[in-house]
């Protein structure tokens, strides 16, 4: 280790060859592969949905039939749900970005860390295998009884998901710990990072709701084998109680993904106005709040669903409640921009474009919790409108402004400014083309997961799906930007954009160790005097 | 402003929702009205505020001065508490209507709904059923429900399997969701046990039915209808004769085709949904899974139907169900002859 | 404090890079642990709340099931030589921290005899069930279940014993993985790997190995003996 | 056992004595034969709350001696605890919703 601090050396070239970043324990090398990881999942997943939209483009068959088209949109759900946004933040800018945010030179439990990413990408060997069943058809939400028909593909994705699973558990359990106790000298609950206190709420999320998902896909997976008949009318079980255990975990996963989100976005805002956060205490306890509380509203999926009259409106009430520290936020962060210096590069962009979507896609969620409207809405593309603005337009853009933001910290390279605007102008005109129509389409009554739709649907469908397109462009561009970066780009200096964070003021890109000594922290983390 | 991208079929539309047809689409209307104006208004002052602070506080040099401001309570308290009134007052709206949803009254008159994989079956109390039928084009016409103006309707509904008695594990009951979005109305339909629904058509006219929860294949073509008409019509046609049964063999054939739900899997006009499609098919040589042909006959339909397993063409799923004492012989006969015309 | 000094001194050999000592590393170590035990009670958790609901639904479906199919004295007979082997699981740490390694090695040998004695008798218990045709689920056998009615059973007999070889497999499973890290420290503290200032993998399998038999505590009552 | 370390960073257990574990192990094969016993005499409604009382009381034991959570800090123990938690309201909200149900009867 006498090496170390050499001039030149980092945690790119501090080892060589495949294998060393296939057997490394560093946070940051891990973080890079899961960042590749999820960007082919991300393609995978992304050519669904052009698949999807442009079977859609016309009522009736265009270019698959329904079977195909049911398939389609099982995997396109799946993939960017479980293989792309849920580990999308945490475990990838997470790795990265976490321990440099606490000062600290490594996660809690790094080989941990390394085996959690070949969960991932077991669990997803296994999920895909079901291709060559057949396929599963069930959507990513596996409702029985429809998912029991004893199918192989349906029990290899439940597999997959399992052992995924177990990925998102581990990087959860190791977040938790590596915030508790690897933070250096100085750096109170009170000093960490905005990003931390995200990555935090959502890791205590991923701990405490992905072993139910686990013992529901493996109840699924059972079923599946044996005819346990847990959630099979026919031997007693009750298909309402597997909604239940698969909310449990996937509406606090909703947050999962959302939450990291917000923290990408609180550190943009702060970085980029160059001025210290409005409200650090809201902003940390609300993220606390909306993971606490998020684990009492699973049942607003289920308003139709047969549940009891009581527990529908209990749950809702306790949706409207996590509407709060969301709003909070959104105001926060706009109260921050005020009396700043903004400077408008493509990350800040990115952050803009996030608030301006995710504030669409929070007050629709508003309206989708008012229980009576949601009868109405339940499952039409309304729905779909709605959690794609803010899976999409929220986490995806806080990925891609995450992304652009810590490129020159992770490669010590910028990125290609004016690709990264264009790309920027592609998505976000591009997907405010695909999916504001679906809200009419949605209040028109047009359910979700339809093959094919009535003649009327078909002019907001066209639209839907020439956005789709530009999306499309809008990543490529994404693409190009960051891929010239890697070959072409001007080499960065620490901290190209005047940031406070503990990760700038190491070496872009970082040592093995990260920091050369360990630093003492004085301050909060957004001392912009 | 989205109205002209929207060609609905009855003039007069509103924008943001269907053709009001019962009492609760007007109340529910009025509440989604409300909560589209104050959810614009919100965005405005939000994303107005944003869009305004990027323009007045743009970076002019790399040193510009900025505010150093933490918080300010009173400002945090109300944009944490206004929103938090009115989150509260919507709740107590929705629930109100929501309430209103989940009352049935003891009045209504009550229809059977049965949802299968993938078709809709309405029985009325005279025992009078409503199935899907085909035209003279052999074109679908959904399922139709035919109920009364001004008069409560209690939907009771169940799912059941596609063919009755069937052992095969892959014909199970599923979920379905019984969605008149002229009425606002949705319920899921849960196997193993009854849901309900209700409610009150204040319009003559005529309404689609979806199936809102994904059960498969055919979920998309799972239509059905609400025809409204006056107490009197209604009661016309209650006392009035199906126009099933009889006629020639072949035409017997269609209506299995149709009651059987045949359709679910096997089309008539050339696309493939799970199965062969019936249109060209008899006398047709078809290539099976694991090599081999068949010619369609007489005798390779009836195995067909009797043990699908037996053969099955390459590249189509197994997952016929057996009919095997299901069918009659005669029905059988009349399902070859059916599949004979269609051509 | 500098990178490089980790391993200078020997007692903190085990110590990696980004530990500032070994109580710093011990102390992380087990508040991870605590944390995935965390996700284990969870897990467990979806089976037991399933198995409430219906409990609540079929009451006399899970009396029947425990009168007739399960013999409780086998599951006493389990609880006792878990809460043995959970006894000598704390000894085993208990001499470890005393520095006597030869007693710590002979109490995690008796907690491996006691996994080995509770799977021999669930063997013993499964397959009387599987030459019933008491299997779960679908798979329960026609000709079983008639025997079963003409006992007079209640309805969804089937159900019942889809928790059981659904819960006690699942603990069964964790017991065989427990058996297998005990028996993995065993060997390390034989090498005298283990002292009371560094005992880490010992204390964390010891927490495992509890939560097993947490978790067949309440197995016990609710397969064998509540009705 | 975070309070223990000493000056130079070394881990220092805190050992629970001898004594404490067997007495602890009789209470628990004793609260086993209890359990047993009252599974015998019929309490109606109160049969499962008696049985899972007992258990509750035996996995306390278990966490605070055996797996040294009495001596434990802070963090550990509400980690667990909200595992527990969470588990109680997962369960509650289902039972609220499957006792909750109205029967529908579907007779023509």
């Amino acid at each position: 280790m006498a090496a170390a601090g050499h001039s030149g050396e980092n945690y790119l070239n501090h080892q060589k060859g495949l294998w060393s970043w296939l057997s490394t324990t560093d946070h940051k090398r891990i973080g890079i592969l899961y960042g590749i990881t999820i960007m082919i999942f991300f393609m995978v997943g992304g050519l669904a949905a052009i698949a999807i939209r442009t079977e859609l483009w016309s009522a009736g068959p265009t270019i698959v039939n329904a079977d195909t088209y049911n398939r389609l949109m099982t995997y396109h759900g799946a993939i960017m749900v479980f293989l792309v946004i849920i580990p999308g933040i945490p475990a990838f800018l997470g790795n990265f970005i976490l321990p440099m945010h606490l000062g600290a030179a490594d996660v809690a439990f790094p080989r941990l860390n390394l085996f959690s990413w070949y969960c991932l990408l077991a669990g997803a060997a296994i999920a895909l295998s079901s291709l060559f069943f057949g396929g599963a058809d069930t959507g990513w939400t596996f409702y029985t009884p429809y998912s029991i028909q004893t199918k192989p593909a349906t029990m290899l994705v439940a597999f997959g998901v399992f052992v995924a699973g177990f990925s998102s558990i581990l990087t959860g359990l190791n977040f938790v710990v590596t915030t508790h106790k690897l933070r250096a000298p100085g750096m109170t609950m009170n000093r960490i990072p905005l990003f931390v206190w995200a990555l935090y709420s959502t890791a205590i999320l991923q701990v405490l709701g992905t072993p139910v998902l686990a013992i529901t896909v493996l109840l699924l997976a059972m079923e599946n084998i044996f005819g346990i008949g847990f959630f099979d009318p026919s031997l007693g079980g009750d298909p309402v109680l597997f909604q239940h255990f698969f909310w449990f975990y996937s509406h606090p996963a909703v947050y999962i993904m959302i939450l990291p989100a917000f923290g990408v976005i609180s550190e943009l805002v702060t970085a980029f106005s160059r001025k210290t956060i409005f409200g650090y205490t809201a902003i940390a306890y609300s993220s606390l709040a909306i993971a606490a509380v998020s684990f009492f509203v699973w049942g607003h999926h289920m308003f139709v669903s047969g549940q009891s009259e009581l527990a529908a409106v209990i749950f809702s009430f306790i949706t409207m409640l996590v509407g709060v520290p969301t709003a909070i936020k959104l105001f926060n962060w706009i109260a921050t921009m005020y009396k700043g210096s903004i400077n408008l590069a493509s990350p800040m962009l990115f952050a803009l474009g996030f608030m301006f979507l995710f504030t669409i896609g929070g007050v629709t969620g508003i309206i989708l919790a008012v229980i009576a409207i949601d009868v109405h809405f339940h499952d039409t593309y309304f729905v779909v409108a709605h959690f794609h603005y803010v899976m999409v337009g929220g986490t995806l853009m806080a990925i891609m402004g995450g992304v652009l933001y810590w490129f020159p910290k992770m490669f010590g390279k910028m990125f290609h400014e004016g690709w990264a605007r264009l790309s920027f102008l592609g998505i976000f005109i591009g997907f405010n083309v695909t999916f504001f129509p679906q809200f009419i389409l949605g209040a028109h009554g047009m359910p979700r997961r339809y093959f094919d739709y009535l003649p009327v649907y078909e002019s907001l469908n066209k639209i839907s799906t020439v956005g789709a397109y530009l999306i499309f462009a809008g990543f490529i561009c994404g693409a190009i930007s960051i891929f010239w970066g890697l070959l072409k780009g001007e080499k960065a200096p620490a901290n190209p954009w005047g940031a406070k964070t503990l990760e700038w003021t190491a070496a872009s890109p970082p040592t093995f160790h990260n920091f050369d000594k360990t630093p003492v922290v004085t301050a909060g983390p957004y001392e912009y005097r | 402003m989205w109205s002209w991208l929207l060609p609905l079929a009855h003039a007069g539309s509103s924008t943001f929702a269907p053709d009001q047809g019962s009492k609760i689409a007007g109340d529910w209307d009025a509440l989604y009205m409300f909560l589209v104006v104050s959810s614009l208004i919100s965005f405005i002052i939000l994303i107005g505020g944003m869009c305004y602070f990027v323009w007045k506080f743009r970076r002019r040099s790399g040193t510009d001065k900025t505010a150093y401001i933490t918080h300010n309570h009173t400002l945090e308290f109300l944009w944490s508490f206004i929103p938090f009134l009115i989150f509260m007052f919507v709740f107590a709206w929705g629930w109100i209507i929501y309430h209103d949803m989940r009352k049935f009254p003891d009045n209504a008159l009550e229809v059977h709904v049965y949802g299968k994989k993938w078709d809709w079956r309405f029985v009325y109390k005279s025992g009078k059923e409503a199935t899907s039928t085909l035209d003279a084009n052999n074109q679908k016409v959904p399922a139709t429900m035919v109920v009364p103006i001004n008069r409560p309707v209690k939907l009771i509904m169940a799912s059941e399997k596609v063919v009755a008695g069937a052992q095969d594990p892959s014909d199970r009951p599923v979920l379905h969701s019984f969605f008149i979005p002229g009425f606002r109305v949705k319920q899921d339909i849960v196997p193993g046990r009854y849901t309900a629904l209700w409610f009150e058509a204040n319009k003559l006219g005529t309404f689609n039915v979806f199936c809102a929860e994904y059960c498969g294949a055919g979920h998309s073509a799972m239509r059905g209808l609400v025809k409204v008409v006056s107490q009197a019509d209604f009661e016309n046609w209650l006392s009035s004769e199906g126009a099933a049964g009889g006629g020639s063999l072949a035409e017997q054939g269609k209506a299995l085709y149709q009651e059987k739900a045949c359709f679910s899997c096997h089309s008539l006009d050339g696309t493939r949904i799970v199965g062969p499609t019936f249109k060209g098919l008899f006398g047709s040589t078809e290539k099976l899974e694991g090599g081999g042909t068949a010619k369609v006959d007489e005798d390779y339909i009836r195995e067909s139907i009797l043990t699908p397993q037996a053969k099955i063409t390459a590249t189509y799923p197994p997952s016929m169900p057996p009919f095997a004492g299901v069918l009659s012989e005669e029905q059988i006969n009349a399902i070859i002859e059916f599949i004979k015309t269609v051509k | 404090m500098s990178i490089a000094d980790h391993h200078a001194d020997p007692e903190n050999a085990h110590v990696a890079h980004h530990f500032e000592n070994a109580e710093h590393q011990y102390a992380t170590a087990k508040e991870g642990m605590w944390a995935f035990l965390c996700t284990e009670i969870l897990m467990f958790g979806g089976l037991f709340v399933a198995y409430l609901i219906y409990h609540h639904a079929y009451p006399l479906t899970f009396k029947w099931g425990s009168d007739n199919f399960l013999n409780w004295k086998l599951g006493a007979a389990n609880t006792v030589v878990l809460l043995t082997s959970s006894l000598t699981m704390a000894l085993g740490i208990y001499y470890v921290q005393h520095r006597n390694a030869k007693k710590a090695v002979m109490n995690l040998w008796i907690t491996l005899l006691c996994g080995a004695i509770f799977m021999v008798i669930k063997g013993f218990e499964y397959s009387h069930k599987f030459h019933e045709g008491w299997l779960p689920g679908s798979w329960f056998k026609p000709e079983a279940l008639a025997k079963q009615i003409s006992l007079g059973a209640p309805e969804n007999i089937p159900l019942y014993t889809s928790f059981y070889f659904m819960m006690s497999g699942l603990h069964a499973l964790h017991v065989l993985f427990g058996m297998g890290a005990i028996f993995w420290v065993l060997l390390r503290t034989r090498k005298g790997e283990f002292g009371p200032h560094y005992y880490t993998p010992v204390e964390n399998v010891g927490l495992f190995w509890h939560l097993v038999d947490l978790v067949w505590i309440y197995l016990f009552p609710l397969l064998y003996l509540v009705g | 056992m975070a309070a223990h370390a000493s000056a130079d960073g070394k881990h220092v257990p805190h050992i629970i004595p001898l004594g404490t574990y067997m007495k602890v192990f009789w209470t628990l094969i004793a609260l086993t034969v209890v359990t047993v016993a009252a599974s015998r005499v019929d309490f109606g409604m109160l049969n499962g709350v008696i049985a899972f009382g007992i258990a509750s009381v035996k996995a306390g034991l278990v966490m605070a001696i055996f797996m040294h959570l009495k001596y434990d800090n802070m963090l550990n123990r509400v980690i667990i605890g909200s595992a527990i938690f969470f588990l109680i309201v997962f369960y509650l909200f289902c039972w609220m919703d499957e006792a909750s149900r109205v029967v529908i009867e579907g007779v023509l």
